[in-house]
């Protein structure tokens, strides 16, 4: 099976400093991949190459839908990626604050509609039902997500745990195949990550998406991720399983630092 | 109760504003007779003012502060006085009628300058619906709006003069080509955010001013174009009172379609683009949103109303040359959108009669006309700064799946 | 080459001048992000105050020298009192509020003072009388540079260096620095900041003020309109340069005097503000932040 | 749909109610004048002749509109005390129109609403030509004092316009056969300041010397007024070695080209129209004001009215008079002498006895020809000689 997303050799300078060195990473269809390493790694960079923000120095990126034909990443604008069926979440959260929550997701919905101008001023039956659809659609993604009590809430009023999840909600209205999540569980409590890695793990059953995720809280990434990146300066220092990064030697001195003895 | 306190503030304020004022207000000075003349009551008259008018000032603004608190303590939207008012039935069906029956009789029962100001009010309305789409929707800061404006009427004049188009066959080449000036200069402008926007909007805007002015051969320079004809009504020779109320219900038809556009907009999947767009560009880039198509489409669209507007002014005066076409004009412009109340349709109307109708009825004031103006515009925007009609953007309530949007 | 030193020099003495009204511009818009649109009115009235003083003075038979510095003093003194009081009338309130309603009230402003000195003084050009007494080392290239265009162009490097000196060097610089970067950390730290905005608004309206004065003494007239156009063009010359950064004030406004000198010697004068408009879109195309501005790139 | 659609008309209806109503019952005293001709001949009711003034009463051009405003007022003030005209009092009408057509319209429908018999006015051509057809459609006659555009009487548009001031193409044919026969020069520059009046007499002034094999038009430029240095222009004159330029325009750019051509000591002749001759010009520009020449209307200023209105203006205001005031006396004069003479504010009759009757005002004693410029108002050309303007015979 052709993985989902296809990343070779990703290189991105700025200026003098290299963010990324070579990086090579695969996601394959309905799996969830995490890329961890400690601040500074170069970890939001990499997302910010693949979904088009920054232009990569070098390096190429593929993405193939399930059954489709790959399709080349580089230097599409961040729009045609998403049309492409790669979402993506922030690190810090971009919800759209004075509208409300159900306008947010409706946004999300906004690629696969069709109504131009005139379809908008004339409203022909095609841009009615059109409209129905997205309200419905978006109130079904609410009802998914758990967010329905704040439907016509605006953003800006929601706890933090809810607005993470509808930034989720946002980027999945978008109907992905592969869902990049930027660090979804930052600032959460126990409870609260433990109720997110179950949303994750229906999200991958039910929506058939597969998932690439940067998250600090290992326990997180110990229990959902099928296989780990560990990258540190901009190179990637280790790739397998839970288990085998668990033990790897490079990963814990760059996170733990050197034993004193040793 | 006053206490000492504040009148020892207020006294000190009009000692200040008597030192301020001293200069400009009390030498009158005329070096070309070498004279200087000492009008010393003037700094009285000044100190007094300020001595009384700093109270007010300083109640209003207390007023303002406590008003903020308490909506920001209590956290609910403070949905302002009028959008409650319109939302009960009780209320807005005689209003309806009321309305209704106004606009019909108005040209009859006023004066023909009433309503011929009422018929640049209008037009105000439509520019400003325009410039609503680009700066309260879209949030692009455009200070050159006046380009299209001068499309529309300038397109009028000469295709008139050139090949005798009539009003009813330039309206819509007006609006035409007003779009296709809009993504002419929407072009340049993509990557620009914020203010270095506004400069280089501003910065066409005098240019096409200044074309207009220095190249003749085309627009007739500063002399301008004149007889203009006013719209026809299937070739009616009309007095100069019927041509007016004639032209005022074609402005009311043309400000009732622009209306019903607009709302219709800024109801569907473009409108709803063009806030993404003002809240968070990179998020709406990254959530599906062609960022060049959504900007470009709301300059267009902004464009195509200015090119009617345009049209209409140029019908209404029958004479245009580049002196209307400042930068004074767009500034208006954006005062009738920001203080009416940016992004809400209603508010872009009271906008536009309040700020056109005002130095109409300040003639009264003479040579003060406009001081009190400026002074007006500071004051509604200093106790008013949402505008007008502010803070309730419509937003898309959710009612069950029947959905029934709010207005 | 006699042509290309004297548009130069033209170009130098726009740009100037522009230079003076533009960091103004440039200082308000660094510290409360607001267009001061009502800062062309406080050169105008810096320009007035000084016509007026000017009057008084050589009534009482002062010699020429005295005059002009004290004009432009008091000048400086009563701009600087008018931006303060202006800032605290028609800004402080709004600061809180979005942006575009801080500007409505500047163009409120804008047309307020216009009217006042309209009505206060007269609607006439009054000629200004030109004090600056003219050097007898300038006598030979009189018909090159005279003695009111040298003074301006040492007033503006002056004024650059002294600014200079005071952003960089003195406690109330670094003020006026953090709040620039971001008003609510520094207010968290301890800055006053309604102390720093007040005195960003007097420094910038003094600077105009004095612009005021030697622009006028080298026009030779001043009426209440002035103060408009000029505002544009430095407001111009200040985005061209890259708003918020001093040194992009002085460089924006050069090159604009420069474009419009050189355009107007070399192809027409008809279309000289078409060219500098043309020119700004440009290098706004190339450089979005303008020349030497930081594009704040959105931290993603 | 419905419902939603009309509470939009519920917030229109509420504004424009309240403000028409409150405002328009202000207005609303003096019963509208019909628009239709008033054939009614002068009763001896007690009804007054309303004389409108329109012109820019504030905005930048302020300095041009408000010397008529006061020439009106001192007719007036003067003609109410000897018991007005046939036993009416006259009432003034000011409205400003900053100069812009837009506003003219607004000013033009509200002087005919308020009745106004005749129009002093209006000042810049641009606002003239806007208002004019609403004048012409009510039947009231309008006497600009400044409006120098030729097409506003040459055009025949406008029947009911009238001026006191000779037209562009007249002042540019005198600026031009005085540089050649008299000052007999070769190179002209001629310039203007992108405004309506004065570049349309640069173009007249370019028309007639490209006419003429004798002169070569060196270099046709315009000024941005308003710019705060012409050193670049002045450099232009300089280098395409013109031996004279011609400028049209106001005194506030005459005066600066002419001070910084003088500083770049060119002593290259410097002649313009009556925008700059004006007391206030030699003020500003000083010494550098010698040797200008201008053309403006005949020198009128030993005429006993001409010198009375200026003693007037000095004793009322307290300051000489500015820009076309003698223009606005006269036009007022004219106008007054008009009804006094035909007993009547009709339109016709008003008409017959402009173009029949002769009228002493401080321009001389003047008639109107059919089209509506003034015969008798002709144009001389002037030097400033030590600090005054000097009529040049030739």
């Amino acid at each position: 099976m052709k993985p989902v997303l296809d990343v070779n050799q990703l290189t991105m300078d700025f200026g003098g400093l290299r963010a990324l060195d070579h990086i090579d990473l695969q996601v394959h269809p309905g799996e969830i991949v995490a890329l961890i390493g400690p601040n500074g790694a170069g970890k939001t960079t990499f997302f910010n190459c693949i979904t088009g923000i920054y232009a990569p120095t070098k390096g190429d990126m593929f993405l193939t839908r399930p059954q489709g034909e790959p399709k080349r990443l580089n230097g599409l604008k961040p729009n045609r990626v998403t049309e492409r069926g790669m979402a993506r979440t922030f690190q810090n959260i971009r919800l759209f604050q004075n509208m409300t929550v159900l306008e947010n997701v409706m946004i999300g919905r906004h690629c696969r509609l069709h109504t131009g101008i005139p379809g908008a001023i004339f409203r022909p039956p095609a841009s009615r039902r059109e409209e129905k659809e997205v309200v419905a659609d978006s109130y079904a993604m609410l009802e998914k997500i758990g967010l329905t009590r704040y439907v016509n809430e605006f953003a800006k009023n929601l706890p933090y745990g809810a607005q993470r999840r509808l930034e989720i909600a946002r980027a999945l209205a978008t109907e992905p195949f592969l869902l990049l999540l930027d660090e979804p569980a930052a600032g959460m409590n126990a409870q609260e990550t433990k109720a997110l890695d179950e949303l994750i793990l229906r999200l991958r059953s039910d929506m058939k998406v597969s998932i690439l995720l940067i998250e600090h809280d290992m326990k997180l990434v110990m229990s959902l991720s099928d296989r780990i990146y560990v990258v540190d300066y901009g190179k990637k220092i280790a790739e397998g399983n839970p288990e085998e990064i668990k033990s790897n030697p490079a990963v814990i001195k760059a996170y733990l630092g050197e034993d004193i003895d040793a | 109760m006053i206490t000492l306190q504040e009148i020892k503030k207020s006294f000190l304020v009009s000692l200040w504003f008597m030192f301020l004022t001293f200069p400009i207000m009390v030498i009158k000075v005329n070096t070309i007779e070498q004279t200087i003349e000492w009008r010393w009551w003037w700094m009285a008259a000044v100190g007094l003012g300020a001595f009384v008018l700093s109270f007010f000032w300083r109640i209003a603004i207390a007023r303002k502060e406590a008003g903020k608190k308490k909506a920001e303590v209590s956290g609910e939207e403070k949905i302002a006085l009028i959008p409650r008012l319109m939302s009960n039935p009780r209320f807005y069906i005689p209003g309806l009628v009321a309305t209704v029956a106004l606009v019909v009789i108005f040209p009859f029962v006023f004066s023909m300058y009433q309503t011929n100001i009422l018929i640049t009010a209008l037009i105000y309305v439509v520019v400003g619906l325009g410039l609503n789409i680009v700066v309260g929707l879209a949030g692009l800061l455009d200070l050159g709006y006046v380009a299209f404006y001068a499309v529309g009427a300038y397109s009028y004049a000469l295709l008139n003069y050139h090949f005798g188009v009539t009003f009813w066959m330039a309206l819509p080449i007006g609006a035409l080509l007003a779009f296709l000036f809009g993504i002419m200069l929407g072009f340049p402008v993509l990557r620009l955010r914020g203010d270095y926007l506004a400069i280089v909007t501003l910065g066409f805007g005098e240019i096409i001013r200044l074309v207009l002015e220095n190249w003749n051969a085309f627009s007739f320079g500063p002399s301008g174009i004149a007889n203009i004809p006013k719209p026809g009504l299937f070739g009616l020779k009309l007095s100069l009172q019927q041509s007016s109320i004639f032209i005022y219900f074609v402005m009311i038809g043309l400000a009732l379609m622009t209306i019903f556009v607009v709302r219709r907009l800024q109801d569907s999947r473009i409108g709803r683009a063009w806030i993404a767009l003002r809240e968070d560009e990179v998020a709406c880039q990254a959530m599906g949103i062609d960022k060049t198509r959504t900007k470009l489409s709301a300059f267009a669209m902004g464009a195509t109303w200015a090119g009617m507007g345009g049209v209409v002014f140029a019908a209404k005066t029958t004479f245009i040359n580049p002196t209307s076409f400042t930068i004074w004009e767009s500034v208006i412009i954006l005062c009738v959108v920001v203080l009416g109340g940016m992004g809400s349709i209603l508010g872009v109307i009271i906008g536009a009669l309040v700020l056109i109708l005002l130095p109409e009825y300040l003639r009264a004031f003479s040579e003060y006309r406009m001081l009190v103006f400026g002074a007006l515009l500071v004051m509604m925007m200093v106790f008013r700064p949402g505008g007008i009609v502010s803070g309730v953007r419509r937003i898309y309530k959710f009612e069950g799946l029947q959905n029934k949007v709010d207005s | 080459m006699d042509y290309f030193l004297e548009l130069f020099l033209g170009g130098l003495t726009r740009g100037s001048i522009y230079a003076l009204i533009a960091l103004g511009y440039t200082m308000v818009y660094g510290i409360i992000e607001l267009i001061n649109f009502a800062h062309g009115e406080i050169y105008m009235i810096g320009a007035f105050t000084g016509l007026i003083v000017i009057s008084v003075l050589t009534m009482l038979g002062w010699n020429s020298i005295a005059i002009i510095v004290l004009a432009a003093l008091i000048a400086m003194l009563y701009s600087a009192a008018y931006g303060f009081t202006i800032e605290k009338i028609a800004y402080k309130p709004l600061r809180g509020s979005q942006r575009l309603s801080a500007l409505i009230s500047a163009i409120g402003m804008s047309l307020f003072l216009q009217n006042y000195v309209l009505l206060a003084q007269t609607s006439n050009f009054l000629p200004y009388p030109n004090l600056v007494p003219t050097w007898d080392f300038l006598q030979p290239y009189e018909h090159i540079v005279r003695s009111t265009e040298m003074v301006i162009y040492i007033a503006t490097a002056l004024v650059m260096v002294l600014l200079t000196y005071l952003i960089k060097f003195t406690r109330m610089g670094k003020a006026m620095r953090a709040v620039a970067q971001d008003r609510d950390m520094s207010m968290l730290v301890g800055v006053d900041v309604n102390r720093v905005i007040s005195f960003t608004f007097i420094i910038g309206s003094s600077i105009a003020a004095l612009g005021g004065v030697l622009v006028a003494s080298h026009i030779g007239q001043v009426n209440f309109y002035v103060g408009f156009i000029v505002g544009i063009k430095a407001f111009v010359a200040a985005v061209l340069g890259g708003i918020g950064s001093m040194p992009g004030a002085v460089l924006g406004s050069l090159v604009l005097g420069w474009t419009e000198s050189f355009f107007t010697g070399y192809i027409s004068s008809d279309y000289e503000d078409v060219f500098a408009f043309l020119f700004l879109v440009l290098i706004l195309i190339f450089r979005p932040a303008g020349l030497l501005g930081r594009s704040d790139t959105d931290k993603v | 749909m419905k419902k939603r659609f009309g509470r939009y008309f519920v917030l229109i209806a509420l504004v424009t109610l309240t403000g028409m109503v409150l405002f328009a019952c202000g207005q609303q005293q003096e019963q509208p004048a019909e628009a239709t001709k008033e054939a009614a001949p002068v009763e001896k009711a007690v009804e007054p002749i309303k004389l409108g003034v329109a012109g820019a009463h504030s905005g930048d051009l302020a300095s041009y509109g408000i010397p008529t405003v006061r020439a009106a007022e001192l007719i007036v003030k003067k003609r109410n005390a000897m018991t007005g005209i046939c036993g009416r009092q006259i009432e003034l009408l000011v409205e400003d129109d900053v100069c812009k057509p837009e506003v003219a319209t607004n000013t033009a429908t509200k002087l005919v609403t308020d009745g106004a018999n005749v129009v002093v006015g209006h000042i810049c051509s641009g606002a003239t030509k806007a208002a004019l057809g609403i004048y012409k459609e009510s039947g009231v006659i309008a006497m600009s004092p400044s409006a120098t555009n030729p097409a506003l009487t040459q055009s025949g548009d406008y029947p009911n316009f009238y001026r006191t001031i000779a037209s562009d193409d007249a002042q540019a044919r005198l600026e031009v056969d005085f540089a050649l026969d008299v000052l007999k020069l070769k190179k002209i520059a001629v310039l203007h300041d992108k405004g309506d009046y004065g570049k349309g007499l640069a173009e007249f002034a370019k028309g007639f010397l490209e006419g003429d094999s004798r002169a070569e038009v060196v270099l046709y430029e315009g000024i941005t007024p308003g710019a705060v240095d012409y050193s670049a222009v002045v450099q232009k004159i300089k280098q395409s070695e013109a031996e004279a330029v011609i400028f049209g325009g106001y005194h506030p750019e005459a005066s600066k080209l002419v001070q910084q051509m003088r500083n770049k000591a060119m002593d290259t002749v410097f002649i313009s129209d009556d925008g700059v001759k004006d007391d206030t010009f030699i003020k500003v520009a000083g010494e550098f004001a010698e040797g200008v020449y201008a053309t403006g209307p005949v020198d009128t200023s030993s005429n006993p009215i001409a010198v009375d209105a200026v003693e007037l203006h000095k004793k009322e205001y307290g300051e000489e008079p500015g820009a076309f005031f003698l223009n606005a006396y006269a036009a007022t004069l004219a106008l007054l002498n008009a009804i006094e003479k035909s007993g009547s504010t009709d339109y016709d009759v008003l008409t017959k006895t402009l173009q029949s009757e002769w009228v002493a005002t401080p321009l001389g004693i003047i008639k109107f020809d059919e089209k509506g410029d003034a015969i008798g108002v002709g144009f001389a050309v002037y030097q400033v000689q030590n600090g005054q303007y000097v009529t040049v015979e030739f």
